[in-house]
Formats: structure tokens, C-alpha cells, sequence
């Protein structure tokens, strides 16, 4: 039940090996694990990736998004942890982690965790590459990827599809 | 009634600033949308297109005909690309 | 790429962290992992989980299993670890990790991997605790889960529903 | 025709046998395993529910109609509970 946003990388592994032996002490059964890498662009050429946020809302929202997953599933531990600033193509940007008696909660949980915080929590990625800096747009397919959860935890914000 | 607003990503870029303090009468967002456009050509382009800006206050997303009384803390900023 | 059928225990923080820097660098955004763990009974009492496999045959249809995932996903990398033997309550018994450029096709392929090595795997548990020794009935759920993804992969066997 | 047929689980355990060499002429899984079950009570008890019995003919999963032809290894096994 942890929820960190740091500038320094982190250790996946190390963090999903405690994170599973935590679980297994509370009597999970299942343990999901996600982590999302700066990718390099298609042809190469991106030199950083940095992730703006907004301090003391990003923390609410993880805390806010990790309670609903919590309450929607039983749960033994979930974490999430997300880094901010400036990191390289192949860097790990952040991870979600969740474990419960049987699979299926276990992979919800994670989808789910992993839906809002694309949409709902106060990131935003700049990629800094061939001279130029862009910020990176909302996917339609994001947004979309919430409705199947139903609208409960965070409402829909007006204006089009979030194409920046 | 004083509100601190804050911008974050493409908005903050294109007013320069990351926060300024505002006296406002504003009853709702929106309205405040319109004082702060007013503001100069740097604020209008930012609020230029209102389908690509969300806004939170107080740190809880809201939607633009939110009424802002008692409110302390604005934030406006585009989609959010987290994950 | 890899599929390993072991006995003796493994390091799943290792694994998750060697994969993850492998997806990496095969241009991979997203990595999901799973882990299963051995769960004591609901009131304790649990000795020994002991998984019996068909040597052969269980290489040849994770083998399987991991090929239909890379044809139905684009996949960076995929990973199935399975152990067999004697395993004492909170022991890591398996693991999968994929990789893929976004989320959807990682958390996809995982799932798929994990419903089909639980009911189309030769693996069988035999759970001992207070004197007694029992094999774990094939879970309804289990069977269930598999109509998800069609019948391509892996034909229903006749008989009832999995229950032993 | 010559045939290995293995037993895994609480076949095995039934049967208190991992494997035996069986000569048939049985055409499919089925006729198999009725001449199985004729060879006394431990075979018999092994095969009293076949809702609950798998097979897998050299090492691919089948169905109790599937025919023997050209098979060498027969295994029977109740449903799989790996993961």
C-alpha cells in the first residue's frame, strides 16, 4: 500500500522482488508487475524524455486511484511508484505492482491502476530529440481505455478528445 | 477573492510562468477563463483551444462551470500523459 | 523468448529485472510480469505443495502456449518460468513476463499466457497438510477463462468441466 | 501394435504405476481404454470417470475419439492445474 513519485531511477527488480515477497507474507497468491520504459522513437533520434507533474496533486491522485483499486478489489498490497524529470530511451519511468489471493484481481487491479494514471494523474511527457521538443499528446485510445471501468472514479473532464 | 493559479506543460510555455496570484471575482472557472484571456496575448493563446486545457482546484480535476468559491488553488494544464 | 521447466527455486526479482532490461533494449514501452505463489490454507496447515509435470510434453506445450502469444500480440520479448517438486507455502512456483510496445499487448499476452498454462498445461498439484494429501480439483473459473480467446490454441478436452 | 501409456497424478497413483508397455489393436483412445479397464480392478478404478480423464497422444493434447494410428506414447491424466 505504498505510493512514491521520485526524481532518481528506481530498481524494478529489486522493487518487484520485495514487493512479491511482501505479498506472499500477507497470503497472495498472485502478484502482477508493470513498467513502462522511455522508448526510443521509431527511426531513433530522441534524445530525453521529461516528465512534468505537479507536486502534492500527483501524490493525492496516485493515493486517490491506488484507495480505489483497494476498494474495487481485494487486495494484498498494491504499489505504485513514478518518477519525474528528465531520463533516456531505455530508462524505467515507472512500475505498478499488485497482488491478491487469485490472478484475476491481481491483473484488474494493475489494468486498472495503470488506465487512471495515464489519463487522471497530473503527468506530462516533453521528448526532446533532433533539435526540437514536443510535447507528447494524449492517446484517444487512453481515454477510451477508462470507460470500462465506469465513470465512479474520475469524472470525464469536458472538452474533446484529449488530443493537445 | 485571491486564487493562486498555476500552469503546467504547453500552457506554462506559452504564458511564461509556472503561477501568478489573481484577485478574482470570477463566480466559476470559466468565467475566470475569460479574465485571465483578457490578460494579454500570452494568456489567450494559451486558452486558445479550451477542448485540449483541464483544470483542477484545490488538486481534484474539475470541469470548467465548476464554481470556485471558497477555492484556493487553480491549475490549469493539457491531457494528462502519465504512465 | 524463453520457456524453462525447473525443480529447483528461482530468483523472480532477478528474472523480472534481467527481462525488463532485455525488453528495454528491444525497444519495448511496457513489461508485465506475474509471479504465482504457493497460499497456506485459509486457517494454515498447509505442508507441502507438490506439482507433478509430464517432462516433455510440458516443455513442448509452454513451447506452444508462448508461440500462439507471439502470433496473436507484437510481442519484444515473452518469458515462462515453471517449476515442479515440493514447495513449502509462500515459495514463487512460476512466473511470465512480456513485453511489447504498449500496455494493451503486454497485459493481453500475460493474461493469455496464464490462462492457458493453468488448464492446458501438464502440470498437477498435490497439496499435504495435517496428515492428509490432496490434489487440487481444476478450477470451473479456470476452464471458463480460456473461451476468452477463442478455441484456436487449444481444443477443449471432452468430459465435464475440470473438476477431478 | 505397441504402445507406452503413462500415468500422471491421481491416475498414476491409481493405477500405482507411472507406465506399462501395452500391446492393442485398438483403433481410437476410447477402445483403448476399455481394454485398460479390463486388466482389473486398479485400471478400472483409475478409468470410472472419464469426465474427469485427459489424454495426450504423443505429447498433444487429444480426444478420447481420436485414433491410435501411428501413436507411440498415449498418457491420460486428470484436468491440468498448473500457473
Amino acid at each position: 500500500m505504498a505510493v512514491r513519485v521520485e526524481h532518481a531511477p528506481f530498481d524494478y527488480g529489486r522493487e518487484a522482488a520485495a514487493f512479491e515477497r511482501a505479498a506472499a507474507r500477507a497470503g497472495a497468491g498472485a502478484v502482477v508487475t508493470f513498467c513502462g520504459i522511455v522508448r526510443d522513437r521509431p527511426g531513433g533520434g530522441l534524445d530525453c524524455m521529461e516528465i512534468e507533474h505537479y507536486p502534492g496533486m500527483t501524490e493525492r491522485a496516485l493515493a486517490g486511484i491506488e484507495a480505489e483499486a483497494r476498494h474495487r478489489w481485494a487486495l494484498s498490497a498494491a504499489l505504485i511508484v513514478h518518477r519525474y524529470g528528465p531520463m533516456a530511451p531505455g530508462e524505467t519511468i515507472m512500475m505498478v505492482a499488485t497482488a491478491a489471493p487469485h490472478r484475476a484481481d491481481a491483473f484488474q487491479a494493475a489494468e486498472f491502476l495503470m488506465d487512471y494514471l495515464k489519463s487522471r494523474a497530473p503527468f506530462w511527457k516533453k521528448e526532446t530529440g533532433a533539435g526540437q521538443a514536443q510535447w507528447v499528446a494524449a492517446r484517444d485510445e487512453d481515454e477510451a481505455a477508462l470507460s470500462r471501468w465506469g465513470d465512479k472514479a474520475a469524472p470525464r473532464p469536458e472538452g474533446d478528445a484529449g488530443k493537445s | 477573492m485571491k486564487l493562486t493559479v498555476l500552469y503546467f506543460a504547453w500552457l506554462r510555455e506559452r504564458i511564461a510562468e509556472p503561477r501568478e496570484e489573481v484577485e478574482t471575482e470570477a463566480a466559476t472557472v470559466g468565467a475566470l477563463v475569460e479574465e485571465l484571456r483578457a490578460r494579454g496575448p500570452r494568456h489567450a493563446a494559451a486558452f486558445a483551444d479550451m477542448g485540449a486545457v483541464r483544470v483542477a482546484l484545490d488538486q481534484d480535476l474539475a470541469t470548467m462551470d465548476a464554481p470556485l468559491a471558497g477555492v484556493r488553488e487553480v491549475a490549469f494544464f493539457p491531457p494528462m500523459t502519465g504512465g
